[in-house]
């Protein structure tokens, strides 16, 4: 039944490059589909599908425990929001189809040639959707980022292939590494998924992608980012165990610092969200690289958090950089998207009444409670930079006097806008809506002897 | 011995990425590269004096030493069609590159801002 | 009741007697400059001659300040002891900090009243007065916090009690040496007339006065001149009883006159400089001895 | 000064490699029992006890084992390599195609044009007339390729490529030659979907998707190894039809 | 209480829809609901506590201290005068309705601080208060939105290292409820481990009350706000870092935790230290408010400095000088809010807050005048009015104390008090109308009726100031400061000090008695002739335009004295250190770092990315081979 969350936006896609005229239809109706597929899929949580028929260790298997359920899940919602945005996407159904399926198929595969053959494509769709509005020369450096990343990723999967003598994940979790060939293995991997997670020397790309065009960070940012995010804590904590989350703790915090440095230094609106979005994959990573379980399922607490808060503020932005040049004081005749943007950037910032404030509070709590004194520091180091920037357009686009005639809003965009914003104000008032999901995720991705036997028990029915 | 030949060929496409000024020019770097990969993936694959695993009439049955490795030639036959995607992709971006900023050289590009 | 006597009898010798002090004043200074010089009643003519006038009036703030003037200089000439407990009026609420701070609303009112009355020559003077006092009153108030450290005491009276020993002069001689400075600052004599300052400013605040308001600014002057030399007197010499208390009073006025009558005026910067030198400087030394407790 | 630190920079890379190296089992001396290739290579996936192999305990190792010309054996191409690509790995295939259909869907959407871009030099007479006789030849060629996938090697993307290459051939023959992009969208769609479809008949039929439902017949014969030659004629034509799509697409201009 | 909040909280969502019809529904709703809170301060029983809600499976407690009790009262006091005010004023403002919300729900949050019965909640409602008053802010002048951002930024930073402190007593004790917290930290082995959360604790509340390092934002923030919302801002928001200050030296044993720092005459180093800092702004604070000519600006930093005094009082750790301190957070509400309403009334008249252009508004703003006049008494510290009983308590401890420096520097700052807070009086009030002015009305009457209100108990306090030092005396007895002295002894009218007492009804009859012989004397002696400033006489016929002094004046304009009145004194310190250009040097170098990340790292060109890619393989390959 999981395969079809991948089949179903193929079989549209390769239906929409015979009529192009249909991508629009093709592209609402797989992300219904596929959304109303995973909501079914909670039953059958833990369970694998061998494809054609070959038990996992010689074929390729899907596995789909918590961990995976929760974020095709959430990928898949978001797929069906930005289904609402017929002129945001255009002519790029088709390739938004494609990315649906390589994102589900990303999250759901249980083998590691096959995580980096879905990663090329969603990189290859990523370069096309970063493309839009002549944005050509920072997708080719996306292009360039992405290829020697593959290159990386593809040596390291060989090396654990020459090693354990499979591609699949489970015995790569199950088979004890020899130091060195740990050490090996994780740093090439932490590389080739470092671009994709946008840790620190990496994510040059980002500035040039998200604050290029409307489309991409609406996407890019939300579900491929939680899918990267995803597989970073499926293989650096499930199957090679922590090898390397020391360094990447390290490399995090300085992603969170340079992040939000950077973003204040910008003057276009997408480009400081752009870096934002850095500085919070930092903060998602640093706190998901400490591998222990009241971490990890804060890490995708926040990253839940911060997604939903981002989707609102690239939208609004996405839809204003592009109607307006000069953007000062836009938000008096835009009021609800103004409210919406306002209310998820306090959420980012975690004020109170948002729902920032529970998963940046936890995350303090526990770092103290861990005897981690350097995390919360910085943190809030990184908040108050995060503050700075964020009020000062929050400020410029309320108060100053408005240079431009602001046209009707669309209705969607401020139907949707509002209706996140309000969802994370729920969240603040009932945690449990994401917490929950985000600490079953964490349950499925620490446990490493669970995944094995997920994988041990669904070979059961052959 | 191969394994050397691709590490190499490695080094050779990130010289060529580091300091080629021609955009061209780095993404033909980038595609070494993926060569280079995937003459290290076969010669992971390489078995002592084996043939390649196909069943003829000459070569009927299954002997220990006589296959090489037939996985990493399938894996390899993927890595070379994703490296002509990005190939593609990145010739095609280049030509609008080309359109856009009047040259390719990194330096002088017309129009790329901050 | 017996209170309000006391405090009545406290204005009468207020008025009369630092009046025929201004008269003998006028003549020692004349006497200085070697010329008869106007005879000893000479003030009280000027006060009635001024009362018995018709004046200008500038608008209801003009008058509203003159009165709030007097009426500070009365309040705080009425609480002042003179001398001895016998001639506190109100004995326990003649603390030191009220009574400079009582005093402080006459110089309000006063300076409300002049800049009401739209003559910029007032205004400047009023703010040269104001920047005196910043200048004059800090010394004066370390010298007098020091003091109450030591007695554990502020009000006047207990003041005088305390001395019994021995006058505060010989006890704390640098605190009674800046005190005395500052108090050629208040009453506003030569050296630091700024604020009056007749040639420069047409004698500052006062240019609008005329007639009635004239006098009564002077009787409210007479007031605020007899209020700082008692307290000077009651803090430094001991005050004594009523004739001892006269005859210090008499010495230490002819003492300020004789000062002011030979020293040139201060300018405002050179003024600060010299109150936030010397005098401070002192005071704190004075401040510093005291926490010691290696008064005399 | 820029090249001195690239030097360094690479033979810094190289080094890290070499060291890596020393994980990699030695050149050529590879046990392939411990690999999961011997069992390709044995056809016998299914007899395998999956759950210790997991645990990497029991390895059976069969020393001889006589493969071709077996009647319906658990897959039936001769090429082990198809074998992989297309029954057992068909999935990463799959993905393969997806990745080639977004590189063409890609270079479409940025270099989109509708009339075909003249270079206005005349090939010369003898590349011209040439062209007309070689390009049925190639296309044959290719389909042949693509046809024998499964015993030959090669299979589904060098076919498809051959006959890309005769696309190619009459464009630079033929400065007029331009192949309507609709005609090769719908083929390659077409093609893809019903990759697709034949999966999802797997899942019907098997319970797993792409799985093999037709017989495998004999190894080494034209029809054995049920879907994998299908399989791979759809392949063969739709890369065909993306690459020529391809070409069409970097040879054409604004409308 | 809990419901209460919620439902306010509620209430002002709901008022930014009602007065979206009309904002003047909207203002008289936010001015019912202030009156409501306001009674219902006084219906609350002291002691009681209840719990809001759990947060990370901790329990968020509100409790009724008398110490909330006078801060709430005072909040309020100011709150209602300025939400009646506001229902006038709001017509003068482009943004009415988001006024009204975010007004209402900065009070909501306020009290919830006050009634906060831990680090938690009160770390909640005071995010809430900040954003909400962080929002007013920008709707003022063109400066006001940089104003937003540095104040935003500044009490964020105190914000973030209270934060952090509660959390460190959190991971060490294992609860935020502020009783516990007080006993575990006083008997807490570790030195360093109370000094750091002592310090951090309090750095929330140096920032909020703009004391020394954090102060910056009160000049800009109170200058470009709204005009009634700077009343709010000075007079009450800035009580929320006196609150804190308060809640870290007293509450918290500070005595028994710092046993072995005592530095001088019995005041732990880290009180001393905030002491010094609270000195410091009243320094600053007096010297930098004598120089503005913006008079907003001016009363600013007078609120610097009367912060420095409250905290100053506090730190004193002397029961006298925490009395002192807690009356100096009324009067300077009281006095802080009129002024500020004093302002916004003449800014609503003539549309300009800039001394140098103003002059002669008595004549035709009295009201304004007299409330202006009594409030900048009780600013300055003059006897009848109530702000010389907090100052005169707060000598009375230093003088026990001994503490020279410091009580210098006080004395310096109410005399500084004099020079500054008679400078608008001269310079907006006093002398000559300018002819733009001419046709200015008084304001009406909604606006000075909160005025004098407030003017009114600030008069009866300065006279009978026993029932407002009832709740104090209540509050010291509850932190149980050290010498337990009777201060207010209300059966004979006594206010005891150390060094002595006073009476202030004595000394009120006295004024009056002394007023009432100068008035006798003014009516015995020829009544006096009016001459207007300018006009001519008109019942003498023949129009002679005598002007004082008998001059005739062709331009009046010119002889309002009213630009650098201070000239002599400014003249000294010229070339002051100025603590804004030190911060905005700091901002600079984030700038700056950012523009150097941004250069380096996500520079345009791929073989930059391709050198980063390989520097960190090299990197994490070179740490961990």
């Amino acid at each position: 039944m999981m395969t079809l969350a991948i089949a179903i936006p193929l079989i549209a896609a390769f239906l929409a490059a015979i009529r192009k005229s249909w991508g629009y239809i093709l592209y609402a109706i797989a992300a219904i589909l596929n959304f109303i597929l995973s909501l079914s899929l909670i039953g059958a949580v833990p369970s694998i599908h061998a494809l054609g028929g070959w038990k996992p260790p010689f074929g390729i298997n899907l596995v789909l425990d918590n961990a995976s359920f929760y974020a095709i899940l959430f990928i898949n919602a978001i797929f069906l929001i930005v289904a609402v945005f017929p002129d945001i996407i255009g002519k790029y159904a088709t390739v938004m189809l494609v990315l649906m399926a390589a994102v589900n198929g990303f999250v759901l595969t249980g083998d590691l040639f096959n995580s980096f053959v879905f990663m090329e494509i969603i990189s290859a769709a990523a370069v096309i959707i970063a493309s839009k509005r002549e944005n050509y020369y920072s997708a080719f450096k996306y292009l360039i980022f992405a290829g020697i990343a593959g290159s990386l990723y593809l040596i390291a999967v060989i090396f654990v292939y020459t090693q354990t003598g499979s591609l699949n994940m489970a015995q790569a979790a199950y088979f004890s590494f020899s130091q060195k060939s740990l050490v090996a293995i994780t740093t090439l991997f932490l590389i080739g998924l470092g671009v994709e997670a946008k840790l620190f020397p990496l994510n040059g790309w980002v500035m040039g992608v998200y604050g290029g065009n409307d489309l991409a960070p609406v996407i890019l940012s939300t579900a491929v980012t939680f899918s990267a995010m995803y597989m970073m804590g499926r293989l650096m904590i499930t199957i090679f165990g922590g090898g390397v989350l020391q360094v990447l703790y390290v490399l995090a915090l300085i992603t969170m610092l340079a992040g939000e440095l950077a973003a204040l230094y910008q003057k276009n609106l997408l480009k400081t969200l752009a870096y934002s979005s850095i500085g919070q994959a930092g903060l998602v990573l640093a706190v998901l690289s400490k591998g222990k379980e009241p971490f990890t399922s804060l890490a995708y607490f926040q990253l839940m958090n911060e997604v939903t808060a981002k989707l609102v503020l690239f939208l609004v932005a996405g839809y204003l950089v592009y109607k307006y040049t000069n953007l000062n004081g836009i938000f008096k005749s835009h009021k609800v998207l103004g409210t919406a943007f306002s209310i998820a950037s306090f959420s980012l910032v975690g004020f109170p009444l948002f729902a920032g404030f529970q998963s940046k509070l936890r995350i303090i709590m526990e770092a103290f409670k861990g005897g981690d004194y350097l995390l919360p520091a910085l943190l809030l180091l990184a908040t108050l930079i995060e503050l700075t920037y964020l009020i000062r357009w929050n400020v410029r686009l309320w108060f100053e006097d408005q240079v431009e005639e602001g046209e009707k809003g669309s209705w969607r965009h401020g139907f949707v806008a509002i209706a996140l914003a309000i969802f994370l104000v729920v969240i603040f008032f009932f945690p449990n809506i994401y917490l929950a999901p985000a600490s079953k995720m964490a349950d499925a991705i620490t446990s490493v002897s669970g995944y094995i036997n997920i994988v041990t028990s669904g070979l059961g029915g052959m | 011995m191969v394994y050397w030949i691709s590490i190499i060929l490695m080094g050779i496409g990130i010289y060529g990425l580091l300091t080629q000024k021609n955009l061209f020019k780095q993404l033909i770097s980038l595609a070494i590269i993926d060569t280079a990969v995937n003459v290290f993936i076969i010669a992971a694959g390489y078995v002592e004096g084996g043939k390649a695993p196909i069943y003829t009439k000459a070569l009927p049955s299954f002997l220990k030493g006589a296959f090489v490795d037939p996985l990493p030639q399938a894996l390899v036959l993927t890595a070379i069609v994703i490296g002509v995607g990005v190939l593609a992709l990145g010739a095609a971006l280049l030509v609008r590159v080309k359109e856009k900023h009047k040259n390719l050289d990194v330096e002088n590009m017309k129009g790329v801002g901050e | 009741m017996t209170g309000v006597y006391k405090a009545i009898f406290n204005l009468a010798i207020a008025f009369f007697f630092v009046l025929t002090l201004e008269g003998i004043g006028r003549k020692i200074t004349a006497r200085v400059q070697r010329r008869i010089g106007p005879p000893w009643y000479q003030s009280f003519i000027d006060v009635f001659k001024a009362l018995s006038k018709h004046p200008f009036s500038n608008g209801w703030i003009f008058d509203f300040g003159v009165l709030m003037a007097l009426g500070g200089a009365i309040a705080t000439a009425a609480i002042v002891p003179m001398g001895s407990t016998f001639w506190t009026p109100f004995p326990n609420t003649d603390n030191f900090f009220v009574i400079m701070y009582l005093f402080a609303v006459g110089a309000l009112g006063m300076a409300m009243g002049m800049v009401g009355s739209g003559n910029p020559w007032a205004s400047i003077g009023v703010t040269r007065a104001l920047t005196q006092m910043l200048g004059y009153e800090l010394p004066y108030l370390i010298v007098l916090a020091s003091m109450m450290f030591y007695y554990k005491t502020a009000s006047i009276h207990l003041l005088i009690e305390k001395q019994a020993g021995g006058w505060n002069l010989l006890v704390m001689p640098i605190g009674a040496i800046v005190a005395f400075i500052s108090l050629l600052g208040m009453l506003g004599k030569k050296p630091f007339d700024i604020a009056i300052a007749p040639a420069e400013i047409a004698s500052g605040p006062m240019v609008e006065l005329s007639g009635k308001y004239l006098g009564l600014l002077h009787i409210m002057h007479v007031f605020s001149i007899f209020v700082e030399i008692t307290l000077f007197v009651d803090v430094f010499l001991g005050g004594g009883n009523f004739w001892w208390f006269l005859l210090k009073f008499l010495i230490v006025w002819i003492l300020a006159v004789l000062i002011s009558s030979v020293l040139p005026r201060f300018r405002i910067e050179q003024m600060l400089k010299f109150y936030w030198g010397v005098p401070l400087g002192l005071a704190f030394l004075n401040a510093f001895f005291v926490l010691m407790g290696w008064t005399l | 000064m820029r090249r001195l630190y690239a030097i360094l920079i690479a033979a810094g890379f190289v080094y890290m490699m070499l060291s890596f190296l020393g994980v990699v089992p030695g050149y050529g001396n590879i046990d392939l029992c411990s690999r999961v290739s011997s069992s390709f290579l044995l056809k016998d996936v299914s007899e395998q006890n999956a759950k210790n192999w997991l645990m990497a305990k029991g390895l059976e190792t069969k020393s001889i084992e006589k493969v071709y010309g077996e009647k319906n054996k658990e897959d039936g191409c001769a090429n082990v390599v198809t074998s992989i690509v297309v029954n057992y790995r068909s999935f990463d295939t799959l993905g393969e195609v997806t990745v080639l259909f977004t590189a063409a869907l890609g270079v479409g959407l940025i270099l989109g044009g509708t009339r075909r871009k003249k270079y206005g030099l005349l090939p010369n007479f003898v590349f011209r007339e040439s062209t007309r006789i070689l390009v049925p030849l190639i296309i044959l060629f290719g389909a042949y390729i693509f046809v024998h996938g499964h015993l030959t090697p090669g299979g589904g993307f060098p076919g498809g490529t051959i006959i890309a290459a005769a696309a190619l051939l009459l464009y630079l023959a033929d400065e007029e030659f331009f192949l309507s992009k609709v005609s090769t969208g719908a083929l390659e769609g077409s093609m893809g979907g019903l990759y697709v479809i034949a999966g999802l008949l797997g899942l019907a039929i098997g319970g797993y998707f792409l799985y093999n439902f037709l017989p495998t017949g004999r190894v080494g014969n034209l029809i054995s190894s049920g879907i994998v030659p299908i399989v791979y004629t759809f392949i063969g034509l739709k890369v065909g039809a993306e690459l020529s799509g391809l070409i069409t697409d970097l040879h054409s201009e604004e409308g | 209480m809990a419901i209460t909040l919620i439902s306010i909280l509620a209430l002002s969502v709901a008022v930014y829809f009602i007065s979206k019809l009309s904002w003047k529904v909207g203002a008289v709703i936010n001015a019912l609901a202030g009156a409501y809170l306001m009674i219902y301060l006084f219906t609350l029983k002291v002691g009681s506590s209840e719990v809001l809600g759990t947060l990370f499976g901790e329990k968020l407690l509100l409790t009724y201290t008398n110490a909330s009790f006078y801060f709430s009262f005072v909040s309020m006091l100011v709150i209602l005068a300025v939400m009646v005010f506001a229902i006038k004023w709001l017509d003068s403002q482009k943004y009415p309705s988001a006024f009204n919300m975010f007004l209402l729900m900065m009070t909501a949050a306020s009290l919830g601080v006050f009634f906060a019965g831990d680090l938690l909640t009160l770390y909640i409602f005071w995010e809430i208060a900040v954003l909400s008053s962080m929002l007013i802010v920008p709707m003022g002048k063109k400066e006001a939105r940089r104003a937003a951002i540095i104040y935003a930024v500044m009490s964020a930073t105190g914000t973030y290292m209270y934060l952090y402190a509660s959390f460190m007593i959190y991971s060490r004790y294992g609860n935020f409820n502020l009783a516990e917290v007080a006993k575990d930290l006083a008997n807490d082995p570790s030195m360093p481990f109370k000094v750091t959360v002592y310090l951090l604790l309090a750095a929330a509340g140096i920032a909020k009350s703009g004391i020394f390092p954090l102060h910056t934002w009160l000049r800009i923030a109170h200058g470009n706000a709204p005009d009634a919302f700077s009343a709010v801002l000075s007079g009450q928001l800035v009580k929320l870092g006196s609150y804190v200050l308060m809640l870290v030296t007293a509450f918290f044993p500070t005595l028994k935790m710092f046993q072995g720092l005592e530095l001088y005459s019995k005041i732990p180093s880290p009180n001393y230290f905030l002491l010094a800092l609270g000195a410091t702004s009243i320094i600053v604070g007096t010297l930098m408010a004598i120089k503005q000519d913006d008079m907003k600006m001016l009363i600013a930093f007078s609120s610097v400095a009367n912060g420095g005094y409250i905290l100053v009082g506090i730190a004193t750790m002397d029961a006298i000088g925490f009395e002192g301190g807690i009356l100096h957070v009324f009067n300077h509400a009281l006095a802080a809010a009129i002024i500020f309403m004093a302002f916004a009334s003449v800014v609503y008249r003539t549309h300009t807050t800039k001394i140098s252009e103003m002059g002669g508004l008595i004549h035709k703003m009295p009201i304004t005048f007299i409330s202006y006049l009594f409030a900048i008494i009780s600013l300055a510290g003059i006897p009848p009015m109530s702000g010389f009983i907090s100052k005169w308590m707060i000598y009375q401890a230093l003088v026990r104390k001994g503490m020279f420096v410091t009580a210098f520097i006080a004395f310096f700052g109410s005399i500084g008090s004099f020079l500054y807070v008679f400078r608008p009086l001269a310079g907006v009030f006093l002398g000559q109308l300018p002819k733009k002015y001419k046709d200015v009305k008084e304001v009406p009457a909604i606006m000075w009726i909160p005025m004098v209100t407030l003017v009114a108990i600030s008069f009866i306090m300065g006279v009978w100031p026993f029932p407002i030092l009832k709740p104090i005396e209540a509050m010291r007895a509850d932190f149980a400061i050290s010498p337990s002295v009777k201060i207010a002894d209300a059966s004979n009218w006594l206010v005891r000090g150390v060094t002595g007492s006073w009476n202030p009804v004595i000394v009120f009859n006295l004024f009056i008695i002394g007023f009432a012989i100068a008035y006798l004397l003014y009516t015995l002696f020829p009544k006096p002739k009016k001459v207007d400033l300018l006009a001519p006489h008109k019942e003498e016929g023949a129009p002679i335009n005598i002007y004082t002094g008998g001059e005739y004046i062709y331009t009046p304009d010119l002889y309002q004295y009213n630009t650098k009145m201070y000239a002599g004194f400014e003249r000294m310190y010229e070339k002051h250190p100025s603590w804004e250009k030190v911060l905005d040097m700091l901002c600079k170098f984030f700038h700056d770092l950012g523009q150097l990340v941004h250069g380096w790292f996500f520079r345009p060109s791929p073989s930059a990315y391709a050198f980063w890619t390989v520097m960190t393989l090299l990197i994490v390959f070179w740490v961990r081979w």
